[in-house]
């Protein structure tokens, strides 16, 4: 029996009978939350016996110029199912979203990644830092506009801005 | 007798010169540069930390369970003063010679039974 | 193997290695404790029992050898020699020491048992067992010695274990108090002992063999005052562990230990001990008339005393110490009027119906979680086993007919009549007392009304008490089994009075010459007899009539004898006269100001003129006092030096 | 007081140390030999991989997949192109299918045999298990030279099929490599875990079990290891998985020991497909033509496969564009390393190396 | 002692211990002074086989090499933060002065006297050993016994930790 | 010059007033242990010199003393080091000079 | 003259290459003084032990030969192109480490790591002093060889301690913390499996002849070998010996995977190659001793008359060598609280039992044959002592909470995804 893959409404569906007021729009391909409901609505989705999506499979972030995007995957092992769930984030210089680590663990990593190629900001996360990139390593480099980032690397430059060796103190951007 | 300590004393001698040959014979290369003299790179007088520097001091505190285990050794070791001899004379004791050794490593064992039991032996 | 010489045809024939098996077996049990198991409870205590059970079969192994074979045997070994002074290691068995085993053993055996229920819970209980095996080790001990030094030994030893057992609630101050309290006391006693053998090392020749001692107190060439003296250093340590007049004061306080540790104290072990160390002398006694009127007498005071206090006491097993201060005078008195049988007769049946007495005790504590008997009543329905248990100890300890307790009774009131009518008019008198007082607290313990007992305080976290005092009940299995168990001796031991088996196994501990004087005597006199019960059935009614019956208001008897009642409630002033008198006046006004006058007048005449040398001089060497092992090592060694020096200048090789 | 105890001290295993399997390291702190915090530190070898495919067509990102986790280029390859595959509706023809079904299980045997062997090695075995393990891992990798010229880095699949088809001489090499391959693994078994110190070493050790497992988002053997039936290839058949027959072996309690033995049991199940597949092999092309500037419909896909670590995702958004909007990889060792912590703190170090190398991880695929 | 052999080994083990002794009193360092003192056991060792008592050579090979200088080393190594340092208390100067003053003293003692020597060295074999352990001293044999089972129980009652005693605290 | 008795006893001597000096003047509790080893070493030399030098009917006695010096010596070594450890444990130092409980 | 023989007399056997030296010592002694002729003669005896007997056996069958086999065990080559299958390579590696660069960390206390090395190889040599490689032919044929071997192999872990604290690497503290524990746990046992040999044999002196007690001539005497006598004592000394070499299972203190080398992490160039080939060096002295201890040292049932007695010992060194490269080959490695829990509380219990097992043999033997010569015996002693070590080695195992059959050793197998499937109750509780 192969994976059911639900639709953006069907998930929707689950999520508004679940918590009620927690979608803000859904397509074909996702479902979007409201990022104050989110955790309700992910916790109630994880729980619920219906829907069982137990397992987050994937998460990541999407830059879409004027706001991010952050994608959950998630799926249930015994319904064999799987869903597409997003939250949207508008604040590009200072974006903040919920940690979802507290519903499932495995975000854990997938979180300070987004974090750190992203820029976006995990609250309630419990050692949200740079897991790739150094500490001080200037902007956010999946960002669509990294490399137009003031002071940062233009193409064909063969030294990067934020070179910092190791002993070396963090490169100050400046502006 | 004595001879054949003289020997082993010899040997003492011997067995010293003997590494102390490879070491020096390795710090004569260095004098006629077949060995570089100093480290090329002050990085590998580093001490070692998987490429890292040290963080922390070195010598630290250890477990004690280090010195339960000496603790246990030493009485082991020293009874073996005892059973040597022991050992050696056991064909002309007979059941006495027996019982003796018996008692003797029984209240030994009595010592490793309360270490087993205060759990001295269990390494956590 | 050493036999006596005059002992030479007969003498038990069991092996050397059972003795000291029974002296090892709860040696090994409270090492075994002590290291291994102390933290598991069920197995300490079974550990604890079975090590006692393993030396209380022993010991009847022990005491048929010596019926069958009657006579001494000294199994005897160099311990260790210092100088001129040789001191043996050796266990010395006959008819004596086999039956204080199996008293001992008994006892303690049935006390272990009933342990095990009656300090369930307790968070100490690993160190309970450990003490009592340690304590039934250094009674057995005590019983086993050869000679003087080992008995002074395990006598010690028996002081210490009773410090630990009584103060085994130390957290309790009452209970680190008695113990204090007994520990002191009775080494008062003790310096007396230790005088004793101090005496015996410079003019027996430094040997300290029981058999020895015997002969040299028998020798005509013997002064007569230096056997007196001997005497009385062995009583004065009797009178500390067993509680004569005047140290009686700590035995009552050792009630503050756990209910069993007071059966084993009280009933076969440690107040007995004293009882054996005289019965052991008995030659000396018999040597010196002095010192025999001193201990009769002495023990007739205690017996009064003890027995007058009884009558007024409301805790139950207040009640049950005194009685037992009164018996062991009752006992010293047999000694004393030279009933060397009555007197261990005695011990031998008051070990079992008062051990008896005590667990029935620590029973009803157990149910109502308290000893004072105006918190009782009406337990009988209850408590039908223990009642019945305890009404059969009381008979016997009051001297009934049939019972145990009256033919040991008996026998020392014979005695008492033979050597001094005085002496039988006391002893009379107490076991009319006894008989009261023993009945006194059966009816009000047992009969009447229940009157609620003591509620739990739960914020008390020592407290020991796990059940419900609204609702007493019947204690479980391994508590009323060793009462039924000791019933049987407390009821039927009399009959080893028949046909004079137990004397004749008892007296052949004894040199030749006493032994023999003692089978000649008769042992029963039909007006003694009938006297004595008349005294005890006398007691009993009276108990009777007043405490169950109530045809006299108790209170008007009080009132009554008011100025007695007074003096027996205070305890005859002992305590306050120790504490006020002694400590306070004595020590603190007399000879501390005494010090203070030397000091003022003497000392400090002295010492103005030298203070300022001293302060220089300390201020210079007040550095060698640093607290340093460094600089008192140096001191060693120098010492070393100057006197390899001095010696060696000295004798020049 | 603190110094009763034994100091607590901080110890780096890695980054240069021999089983961190690359350039990783694990910041422990010890109490004696007992860890009470270890801390992952990684980023050594990250090269932007989702950044640079941001700039290149959907073809050129091919290559890329195979660098991430270079002991299975062929399931990443595999991986992605069905992402595109998806996002483009491209089908793929039979053929097609089944050479990708017959690589990515040979990939997997050669992924499970360096991650049995290097395993074996960090519980101490010297150098043996992997030596042998290498041996028949040179056997498949001289399979994947024949086909296609590369042995590490295939870089075989294409978008709607295979680069080449296979070579006349593949097929008798491969059905006798696959005689011998069950052979190899009862041997590797015998040697291993029939060894008490070999299961006194890894049984109970690093256990996560099934609720962290599936909280925290593990997959592939660690997941099963703890219990958990999921396998891909069964749950959401891709390439034709639903027409063979194989099973999901599953461990007992999520121990070391179990995702060892999972992993043995996987290479067995994977030589029964490829058997299936090869007796199977369709005839036809080997892959459908697809334009080399691919611009997929505006929107976005996630595909999934079933690597040799784990689920081996690739979340592709397009914006019509010649190369992919967002491209974006879920490393399964990389996740599968968030219970690190939980699997070290409380151990030996020595139990420290048996839990990271029960892990299987790619230092190419954590970093990226 | 006959021949050029022992009197040569007897002067350079007498130099080997005495030298490694001086290194223990002077070292700084007190691991270094541990491994001085290991040499200075070795010595006495070597001392104890020229006094044709090899066995006991071993056994003090195998007790304070093996054994005792092990105990010393951890117990350094355990006490860490008291730090490595081997200084001397103010007691250095006039203890050593003592210690001068004792050895004189020994010294003109050991001149003074007239030793009484025996003219041959009868062989004692490890076996005329056990034999006396077994026989006259067989007491003290099986109370060495209790002795170390004793010092076993009380240096793991000292040395364990707060945690393991408050386990059994109230037992 | 041959060696005999006087010269095994003037070794002895010598080490036992190294050792001697060691105990004293050490600071560490630990390098006072060591001294007082010394010190034990010296004895059980002076021992065995008399065993092998001295005409006596019981000449295994010596050697006799020697193994329960030993033993005394490991014990007392291991109690002692015990001690240094577990002051160290409470006091964080095992300098005598600050070990001075004693101080009345 | 008489004083002459007493040294040369240990060399006067023809098969034992002794007439030679007996010879030679006999020509020289006509010559120079009796002192030097002493130094000749020991300095003969090293040559002949060890520069002949052990150090090629040990460059070309210990260094090369181990990396041969090992490389066999692995299907690979192994060295082979230095000379003649690699021949040269053990030479070539010392050219190679004599020449490298000797570093010393800065933070190292350099005296004790320069010294540690040498103190390492000391021990190794002295080891082989004891060893008879013939009736006659042993370096120093003193009685309480057995105690000498077992003071001396104490030795060497001092050396390496001192070496891994020297340079004040973390690393290098835990390996030398390991190293000290691991050898001092196992020497115990050790110590008590030769204790038990030694009270079987009633002497600790080797090798001894005709006429003079020794292990080796006892099993000439009872034409029986101990290990068959003791089997379980041989497995304890197995055991024991190769934690003590830290040869794998047991090489935790330089555990590579674990702590980098352990006490050897900062050392490089010759003082490395002095602790790389001391190791093998003491790996062919514990099975030398092994050999003559439990495997009839040069004797070999009476063909020991036809064959040169070096040479019985020198393979049946090499036998038992290789079977500590075969467990290096194959065994994984033990954790260091496995380690010390199986010397405490397996090895120690087996060793005392074993001990308490061969003193009342012996005493029943002594009753029974009345200080005869018996060979009766030793035969039945043998068979029940090998039965009853295999029943106390499975006993113990089980009593400690042995339980090979409750572990699975296959996974399970489902066939459809369907989350987490649950153990099954009866294996769950076996578990």
């Amino acid at each position: 029996m192969p994976t059911r893959w639900w639709t953006g409404q069907e998930m929707a569906e689950a999520a508004e009978r679940l918590v009620p007021g927690s979608v803000a729009k859904s397509t074909d391909a996702a479902c979007y939350l409201h990022v104050e409901k989110m955790l309700e609505a992910m916790e109630a989705l994880r729980v619920d016996p219906e829907t069982d999506f137990l397992h987050l499979t994937n998460t990541c972030g999407v830059d879409f110029w004027d706001h991010f995007e952050v994608v959950y995957h998630v799926q249930s092992f015994d319904k064999n199912q799987f869903g597409t769930l997003k939250v949207e984030c508008w604040e590009r210089d200072d974006a903040v979203l919920p940690s979802v680590t507290g519903v499932w663990y495995g975000a854990w990593m997938q979180e300070c990644e987004t974090y750190d190629l992203f820029g976006i900001k995990f609250e309630g996360h419990p050692n949200l830092h740079r897991i790739l990139l150094w500490e001080g390593f200037p902007g956010w480099p999946l960002r669509k506009d990294f490399l137009s980032m003031p002071g940062g690397l233009q193409p064909g430059l063969n030294e990067f801005a934020g070179t910092a060796r190791r002993d070396a103190p963090p490169v100050v951007v400046v502006e | 007798m004595l001879h054949d300590y003289g020997q082993i004393g010899i040997l003492v001698i011997i067995s010293l010169i003997f590494p102390l040959g490879a070491v020096v014979t390795s710090w004569a290369l260095r004098m006629v540069n077949v060995r570089p003299d100093v480290p090329s790179n002050p990085v590998m007088t580093d001490t070692y930390e998987c490429g890292l520097r040290t963080e922390g001091p070195s010598l630290v505190q250890f477990n004690f369970r280090f010195y339960y285990i000496a603790l246990l050794f030493v009485l082991f070791d020293v009874e073996l003063v005892f059973l040597f001899p022991w050992a050696i004379i056991y064909d002309t004791m007979g059941w006495p010679g027996f019982f003796e050794g018996v008692g003797f490593i029984g209240i030994l064992c009595l010592g490793i039974l309360y270490a087993w039991r205060k759990g001295a032996l269990e390494w956590r | 193997m050493l036999h006596l010489a005059t002992e030479a045809a007969a003498h038990p024939t069991v092996s050397e290695g059972v003795l000291w098996a029974i002296l090892a077996a709860p040696f090994v049990g409270w090492a075994l404790i002590v290291l291994y198991v102390r933290k598991l409870p069920l197995v300490a205590g079974w550990l604890a029992a079975a090590a006692v059970g393993v030396a209380c079969v022993l010991s009847y192994v022990v005491l048929f050898n010596v019926i069958a074979k009657g006579g001494i045997a000294v199994h005897t070994h160099e311990w260790f020699r210092a100088g001129d002074l040789v001191v043996n290691f050796g266990v010395r068995i006959d008819g004596l020491t086999a039956v204080m085993l199996c008293v001992v053993t008994s006892v303690a055996f049935l006390v272990q048992v009933y342990s095990n229920g009656y300090m369930k819970g307790d968070p100490g209980i690993g160190r309970y067992f450990a003490h009592m095996c340690l304590f039934t080790t250094s009674m057995i001990g005590l019983v086993l010695a050869d000679n003087l030094f080992m008995i002074f030994i395990f006598w010690e030893l028996v002081g210490l274990c009773s410090y630990l057992l009584i103060g085994f609630w130390f957290h309790k101050p009452s209970a680190a108090a008695a113990a204090k309290k007994a520990f002191i006391v009775t080494r008062i006693g003790d310096l007396g002992l230790l005088a004793a053998l101090l005496l015996i090392y410079t003019r027996n020749d430094g040997n300290f063999d029981v058999s020895a001692i015997q002969a040299w107190a028998l020798n005509s060439g013997t002064p007569g005052y230096l056997v007196t003296l001997f005497a009385l250093g062995i009583f004065a340590g009797a009178v500390g562990k067993s509680a004569q007049f005047p140290l009686q004061v700590w035995l009552p306080d050792a009630m503050e230990g756990p209910t069993p540790v007071s059966a084993l104290i009280h009933a076969a072990t440690m107040v007995a001990a004293g009882v054996y160390l005289m019965a052991r002398f008995f030659p000396v006694l018999e040597a010196s008339p002095d010192a025999r009127h001193v201990v009769a007498w002495i023990g007739a005071a205690t017996a009064l005393i003890g027995a007058t206090i009884a009558l007024v006491q409301t805790d139950f097993k207040r009640v049950m110490a005194y009685s037992t201060v009164s018996q062991l005078g009752l006992m010293m008195l047999g000694l004393g009027a030279l009933g060397y049988v009555a007197a261990i007769f005695h011990l031998l049946t008051h070990a079992f119906f008062k051990s008896l007495l005590f667990l029935s005790s620590g029973n009803v504590n157990h149910a109502t979680n308290t000893f004072d008997m105006r918190l009782m009543g009406g337990l009988r329905k209850q408590m039908p086993i223990t009642l019945v248990t305890c009404v059969i100890g009381s008979l016997s300890l009051a001297g009934v007919v049939p019972l145990a307790g009256f033919w040991s009774k008996d026998e020392i009131l014979l005695d008492a009549w033979r050597d001094n009518r005085g002496l039988w008019v006391v002893a009379s008198l107490v076991s009319a007392m006894t008989a009261f007082y023993m009945f006194r607290a059966i009816f009000l313990v047992f009969f009447g009304e229940y009157k609620g007992g003591q509620p739990v305080d739960h914020h008390d976290e020592d407290s020991h008490f796990h059940g419900d005092p609204a609702h007493p009940h019947e204690a479980p299995l391994v508590m009323w089994l060793p009462l039924v168990i000791l019933a049987v001796p407390a009821i039927g031991a009399g009959i080893f009075a028949l046909n004079h088996g137990f004397r004749n196994l008892i007296v052949d501990a004894l040199p030749l010459e006493i032994a023999d004087q003692i089978k000649s005597e008769s042992s029963f006199k039909w007006g003694v007899a009938i006297a004595s019960s008349a005294f005890a059935a006398g007691g009993i009614l009276l108990a009777w009539a007043i405490y169950y019956k109530q045809w006299f208001s108790s209170r008007s008897i009080r009132m009554g004898f008011a100025p007695l009642t007074n003096l027996f409630e205070n305890k005859w002033f002992f305590d306050r006269l120790y504490e006020d008198f002694f400590v306070k006046l004595v020590l603190q006004r007399g000879w501390n100001r005494l010090l203070e006058l030397n000091d003022k007048y003497v000392v400090d005449g002295v010492v103005n003129g030298s203070a300022r040398v001293a302060s220089m001089a300390s201020d210079r060497l007040r550095f060698i006092q640093s607290g340093q092992i460094q600089g008192y090592g140096l001191g060693i060694a120098a010492g070393v030096v100057a006197v390899v020096i001095a010696v060696y200048a000295a004798n020049p090789l | 007081m603190n110094a009763l105890k034994s100091e607590p001290f901080v110890l780096n295993i890695g980054p240069q140390h021999p089983s961190t399997h690359g350039v990783f390291r694990v910041k422990v702190t010890v109490d004696g030999e007992r860890i009470i915090d270890a801390e992952m530190v990684m980023g050594y070898l990250h090269r932007s991989m989702e950044k640079l495919a941001e700039e290149r067509t959907y073809t050129q990102n091919i290559p890329f997949t195979d660098r991430t986790d270079y002991l299975s280029s062929m399931s990443n390859n595999l991986g992605y192109c069905l992402a595109v595959e998806k996002l483009a509706t491209i089908e793929v023809p039979d053929r097609g299918s089944a050479i990708r079904v017959i690589m990515a299980e040979f990939q997997r045997i050669a992924s499970h045999c360096m991650a049995a062997g290097a395993f074996t090695n960090d519980t101490g075995a010297w150098q043996t298990p992997v030596m042998w393990a290498f041996r028949e891992r040179e056997k498949i990798l001289d399979l994947f030279e024949m086909t296609c010229g590369a042995r590490l880095t295939c870089n075989y699949m294409r978008i709607g099929g295979v680069a080449f088809d296979l070579p006349k001489e593949f097929e008798p090499h491969a059905r006798k490599l696959v005689d011998t391959l069950p052979g190899f693994v009862d041997e590797l078994e015998g040697l291993m875990s029939e060894n008490e110190i070999f299961l006194a070493r890894t049984r109970g050790v690093a256990v996560v079990p099934h609720e962290l497992a599936a909280n925290a988002s593990l997959a592939g053997p660690m997941l099963r290891g703890s219990g958990i039936a999921w396998d891909i290839r069964k749950a959401d058949p891709y390439c034709g998985y639903e027409k063979y027959d194989f099973d999901i072996p599953i461990g007992y309690q999520g121990d070391s020991f179990d995702r060892f033995i999972v992993r043995l049991e996987e290479m067995r199940q994977s030589v029964k497909i490829i058997k299936q597949a090869l007796d199977g092999l369709p005839s036809g092309p080997h892959s459908t033509q697809v334009p080399l500037a691919l611009r997929p419909p505006k929107g976005e896909a996630y595909a999934r496969v079933e690597g040799p670590r784990g689920e081996l995702g690739y979340y592709l958004v397009s914006d019509e564009g010649p190369s992919p909007y967002r491209f974006h990889i879920r490393p399964p060792s990389f996740i599968n390393l968030s219970v690190l912590k939980q699997m070290t703190v409380g151990h030996s170090v020595a139990d420290a190396i048996v839990a990271l190398g029960s892990v299987d991880i790619v230092v190419g695929e954590i970093d990226r | 002692m006959h021949g050029a052999g022992p009197n040569l080994a007897f002067w350079v083990l007498a130099a080997l211990t005495l030298v490694s002794a001086g290194g223990v009193m002077v070292s700084r360092n007190l691991l270094h002074a541990v491994l001085f003192l290991i040499v200075s056991f070795l010595g006495v060792a070597g001392f104890f086989i020229l006094l044709s008592a090899p066995f006991l050579g071993m056994a003090q090979i195998i007790i304070y090499v093996g054994a005792i200088a092990v105990l010393v080393l951890f117990a350094i190594l355990l006490t860490p933060r008291a730090g490595r340092d081997n200084g001397e208390t103010r007691w250095a100067a006039p203890g050593v002065l003592l210690s001068i003053a004792l050895m004189a003293v020994l010294l003109f003692v050991i001149t003074d006297t007239k030793w009484t020597t025996a003219k041959d060295a009868p062989e004692i074999t490890a076996a005329d050993l056990g034999q006396a352990l077994l026989s006259t001293w067989v007491l003290p044999f099986e109370i060495a016994s209790v002795l170390l089972t004793a010092a076993l129980i009380g240096s793991i009652m000292l040395v364990r930790s707060p945690e393991e005693e408050a386990e059994d605290a109230l037992q | 010059m041959t060696v005999g008795l006087e010269h095994f006893l003037v070794v002895g001597a010598l080490l036992f007033c190294l050792g001697l000096a060691v105990a004293l003047s050490k600071r560490n509790a630990i390098g006072v242990l060591m001294g007082i080893e010394l010190m034990l070493n010296a004895v059980n030399l002076t021992l065995l010199s008399f065993s092998r030098f001295q005409d006596t009917p019981h000449k295994v006695a010596g050697q006799t003393f020697v193994v329960f010096v030993i033993t005394v010596a490991a014990a007392e070594a291991a109690v002692a080091l015990a001690l240094a450890v577990s002051v160290y444990r409470n006091r964080q130092t095992v300098d005598v000079d600050q070990l001075n409980l004693l101080k009345s | 003259m008489s004083l002459l023989m007493l040294i040369t007399d240990n060399w006067y056997d023809i098969r034992d290459l002794g007439n030679v030296s007996h010879e030679i010592l006999y020509q020289l002694d006509r010559v120079l003084p009796y002192s030097l002729v002493y130094i000749i003669a020991a300095l003969m005896g090293f040559v002949a032990s060890f520069l002949i007997f052990v150090l090629p056996s040990q460059l070309f069958v210990g260094v090369l030969g181990e990396r041969k086999i090992i490389g066999r065990m692995q299907s690979r080559y192994g060295p082979n192109r230095v000379g003649k299958f690699g021949l040269l390579q053990p030479i070539a590696d010392a050219i190679k480490l004599i020449q490298k660069e000797a570093l010393t960390p800065k933070a190292a206390d350099k005296a004790v790591m320069y010294i540690a090395p040498i103190v390492f190889v000391a021990p190794a040599v002295l080891l082989f002093a004891v060893v008879p490689f013939g009736g006659h032919s042993v370096f120093a044929d003193i009685p309480v060889s057995i105690v000498y071997f077992i003071a001396i192999s104490g030795l060497p872990v001092l050396a390496a301690f001192i070496g891994g604290w020297s340079h004040a690497n973390k690393y290098s503290l835990f390996g030398s913390m390991r190293i000290v524990a691991m050898t001092i746990s196992y020497e115990v046992p050790l110590v008590l499996s030769l204790l038990s040999v030694v009270l079987i044999t009633g002497t600790m002196r080797l090798g001894g002849h005709d006429g003079i007690d020794g292990i080796v001539q006892w099993q000439r005497d009872y034409h029986i070998w101990l290990i068959f006598l003791q089997p379980l004592a041989f497995l304890i000394y197995f055991f024991c010996v190769s934690a003590e070499l830290n040869r794998t299972p047991t090489d935790i203190a330089e555990a590579e995977s674990e702590i980098v080398a352990g006490y050897l992490t900062e050392y490089s160039g010759m003082k490395w190659g002095l602790f790389y080939g001391m190791d093998i060096g003491y790996a062919l002295a514990a099975a030398a001793f092994a050999s003559t201890v439990f495997l009839g040292g040069w004797s070999m049932f009476g063909l020991d008359r036809w064959i040169p007695s070096w040479l019985i010992i020198i393979a049946k060194t090499h036998l038992f060598y290789f079977i500590f490269i075969w467990t290096r080959g194959t065994l994984p490695r033990l954790r260091i609280d496995q380690l010390m829990t199986f010397a405490w509380k397996f090895l120690l219990p087996l060793s005392l039992a074993n001990l308490l097992v061969i003193a009342t043999e012996k005493v029943i033997w002594n009753k029974a044959t009345d200080g005869n010569f018996d060979n009766f015996w030793v035969y039945i002693f043998a068979a029940v002592n090998i039965l009853l070590s295999v029943a106390a080695v499975f006993i113990w195992a089980r009593l400690l909470g042995y339980r090979p059959e409750a572990t699975p050793k296959r996974p399970r197998l489902v066939n459809t995804a369907s989350g987490y499937v649950p153990i099954p109750a009866p294996s769950r509780e076996v578990r």
